[in-house]
Formats: C-alpha cells, structure tokens, sequence
C-alpha cells in the first residue's frame, strides 16, 4: 500500500476521556491523517469511549475539553462520529429518540454525534483503508 | 526499507498482560510503535527481539524519557500514519 | 377456563418477564399484529423461546435470526422470506414480541 | 481473509469480553468472515459449568455457545494460557481449536481487534 496516495481511515475509540489518553491520541492521529491528504471516514465510539459523546463532559476551564474538541473537528471535516447504541445505552448516554423510546428524563447526547448499531463499525471496517483502534490502558 | 508484515500499536506498561501477548506475537517483519504508557518500555529496557521499535516522541517526552532511546525511533503523529499504511495490517493492543 | 391478567409490558408491546410468557399471551400479541397464529408460527415461536433459554440471548439482528433458524431448520424455512411471510416488519422483532422475549436492542 | 476477535479478559469481572462477543455476532450478521481468539486469562471464558445464577449475569459460556451457529468460523484458544489457567482440552467444546497465538497465527487474519 502506497502511503502517499490518499486513504481513508475509521477510527474506534474504546477509552473514555479523563480515564484514558485514548480520545485525546485518536484526535492528534486523526488531524495529522488529515493533514497528510487523507481521509477519516468515520469515528466509532464502543464500550467506555461512549462517554466522549456526552453533552454533560465538564471538566475545569484550564484543561482541554475533549469531547467539544472531538466535536468542532468532526464539524469542520464533515466527518460522521457514531456511538454504538448498546455502549451507550448501558451507560446512560441517551439522544432524543432513544430518550422517547425508553420514556427517560432527558437525553445527553452531544452534536454532531449520534447514536447507531455495531452495523456502523462493520461498513468503517469494509470502505476504510485502516480501521485504527484507540484503548484505554487497563 | 524492508517489508512490514504487522505494525503492533501498543500502549499498555509492561506490567500489563497484553504488553507480554503483544511481544508473544511480533513476527521478524513486524515493528512495533509504543504510545502512552507503551513508552514506559523503554525505562524497563524491556526486549523486543528483532522488531524494529518506534516510540510517540510527546508520550516520550511528556514522560521524561527522552534520554532512553538509543535503539528507538522517535515518531510523530504524521510519522505513524504513514507506518500504519506500509503494514499489512495493524493491531492496537 | 379462566384467564389468568396478562403479563406486564413496555411501551413497544415487549414483555418485561419473558418467563410471564404463556401460549395466551403470544395469541393476544399477534392479533394485535392482525396475526392469527399457525402451526408454522407456533414452531418458529417454540424454537426462539428454546434458542433463548439455551443461550441466553435472543438472535442480535434478523440477518443472525434467520440463520439460527436456517441452522436449526434448514434453508426451507431458514430463509428471510418465509419468515417475513410469517412474521411481517422486522421479523426478529415481530417473533421475538409475540414469543416474549426482550426487546432487542438495535444494536445491529 | 478473516478478522479476528481477541478476548484476554476473563468473563463477569468486566464487560469488554462481551463487547467483544457483540463484534464478532455483528461482523458475522453482514457476512463477514470472523474468527475469535482467547488468550491471556480470557481463556476462562472456555471453562465449562460457568452458574452465573448468584451474580445475575448471563452465562458468556452460554452466550458463546451460539457463536457457530451465527456462522463464526473459528473459536481458538492458546495453548500455553490454557496450560497456565488449568483448562485441559477434554474441559473445551467441541467447537474451540487449541492453538499457538504468535505471529504465524496473525499473519492468517486481513485485521485483528480487541473491543477494548
């Protein structure tokens, strides 16, 4: 494979923000795969990297926010960020229809994130290049 | 530069199982790039038999091992995209 | 006879116990589907409370639901078709609801 | 070629195994070739007579048991973990595979993959 013709990456991130380095090594990996003329085709958050899709994520104003971080770069490049629907509903991270659906109190989820099946990361795998992996260290 | 057959991504410590299932399963063709905690291999000296061996220069940094790698290339974010598109496949353990 | 109260359900029609489930309640779920429910049906229904006592799962997604019943019962009725036929909409979800078991989670 | 599916945690204490296990059913519902690998303590997964019924869990070696018929090719087990953890192969279902997990073994698979 010719790394200087473009690709097209899907990047899964299982590590959550501020338990692991996972979603803040994926970011820097995914704007530098941008920067070299490549493409990221899409992000898919599993297991505990769910809790980067959070609106409700409020760490102290002098350090980095990585889930609004994780947002303005999926917004700026048009690139669809999908939390898996079983992670997220375990671990109470909800968006409006799901809220409807389960008659809860209120959804969580942050724009431009939404909520969708394993089917998601299954066409990532078929249409991208690489699929990359982001683990938590535990 | 030879053939990569298996680019091994790890970022475990080496007190961590899959830092030892990572090394069971590196092939001569393969290289590794150690990030986050993964670069903590390189204080405890750990093997990596014939393996060609990269490190994340900030994790290096950031942990104040940037004196420790005499043997191991220092990559960047833009340096490790390209190795992960020269491997035949690649694995984040 | 006397009927025993049917058993509690959510807001998609799933039952909340799948162990409340009686042959009553799959006939009073599928005619609220317009199903009248046949011997074919019956077999389908049998086979996926057994698939979900053996493996504590229900079929993840009908692509999954369909070969479970293809490797139970061969391509003749293992086959998305047929199981439309019987089970229109999705039918993992259809058959899954009238046989009691919970509502998957459209994870696939 | 395959993807192969890595499960090195044991069951019950956590849940990336089972998310594992929801990965492979996933790629297996859209046809795509997948084997699993259990290495490390997750070969405890492979231990029969799992009752889960005082922790209200369900039972992954129940759970694991519908991996053939949802048309996973290969359930592999290492070798050497097996030895460490005490499982002996009569102990193993038919349908897991006593293999040596190193690079050879990899270099069988288009993609390998942890669910965490």
């Amino acid at each position: 494979m010719n790394n200087l013709d473009p690709h097209s990456f899907t990047l899964v991130i299982t590590g959550a923000p501020y338990s692991t380095q996972a979603p803040q090594t994926a970011l820097s990996f995914a704007k530098a795969a941008i920067a070299a003329g490549h493409a990221i085709d899409r992000v898919f958050l599993y297991g505990d990297g769910i809790h980067l899709a959070s609106a409700l994520v409020t760490p102290p104003s002098d350090e980095p926010h990585w889930p609004k971080n994780w947002a303005t770069f999926l917004e700026e490049h048009e690139v669809p960020g999908v939390a898996c629907i079983a992670s997220a509903l375990r671990r109470g991270l909800v968006d409006d229809k799901e809220q409807k659906r389960y008659e809860l109190d209120a959804s969580n989820l942050r724009a431009p994130f939404t909520i969708a099946g394993l089917g998601e990361w299954v066409e990532g795998n078929i249409k991208s290049s690489r699929t990359l992996y982001f683990h938590g260290d535990r | 530069m030879n053939e990569l057959h298996t680019l091994h991504i790890l970022n475990k410590t080496p007190d961590h199982p899959r830092f030892g299932e990572c090394l069971g399963m590196l092939g001569p063709d393969d290289a590794i790039v150690l990030i986050e905690n993964g670069v903590l291999g390189l204080a405890a000296a750990e093997g990596f038999h014939s393996a060609r061996v990269y490190a994340l220069r900030d994790d290096v940094a950031a942990r104040g091992l940037s004196g420790s790698t005499q043997a191991t290339s220092l990559v960047d974010y833009s340096e490790w995209v390209g190795l992960t598109l020269q491997a035949e496949r690649v694995i984040s353990w | 006879m006397v009927k025993s109260p049917s058993p509690e359900r959510n807001n998609e029609g799933f039952l909340e116990d799948a162990w409340a489930w009686s042959r009553d309640t799959a006939e009073e779920i599928a005619s609220e589907d317009g199903l009248e429910l046949s011997e074919n049906h019956w077999e389908i229904i049998m086979f996926l409370r057994d698939f979900y006592k053996e493996h504590e799962i229900s079929p993840p997604s009908n692509r999954l639901f369909v070969k479970a019943v293809k490797d139970a019962m061969g391509e003749e009725k293992g086959n998305s078709i047929y199981l439309m036929q019987l089970f229109p909409g999705t039918p993992a979800k259809t058959a899954c609801r009238i046989a009691g078991l919970p509502r998957p989670t459209n994870c696939l | 070629m395959a993807m192969l599916i890595i499960i090195d945690q044991p069951p019950y204490g956590g849940w990336t195994g089972r998310e594992a296990l929801d990965m492979a059913f996933s790629l297996a519902a859209f046809d795509q070739p997948v084997s699993l690998l259990f290495i490390g303590a997750g070969v405890n997964w492979l231990r029969t007579g799992q009752n889960t019924s005082g922790i209200e869990q369900k039972s992954v070696e129940k759970n694991l048991a519908a991996a053939p018929v949802f048309g996973i090719e290969d359930i592999l087990a290492d070798r050497i973990s097996c030895e460490r953890y005490g499982i002996a192969p009569p102990e193993l279902a038919d349908s897991v595979v006593l293999t040596d997990a190193n690079a050879e073994l990899l270099a069988q698979y288009s993609q390998a993959a942890f669910a965490g």
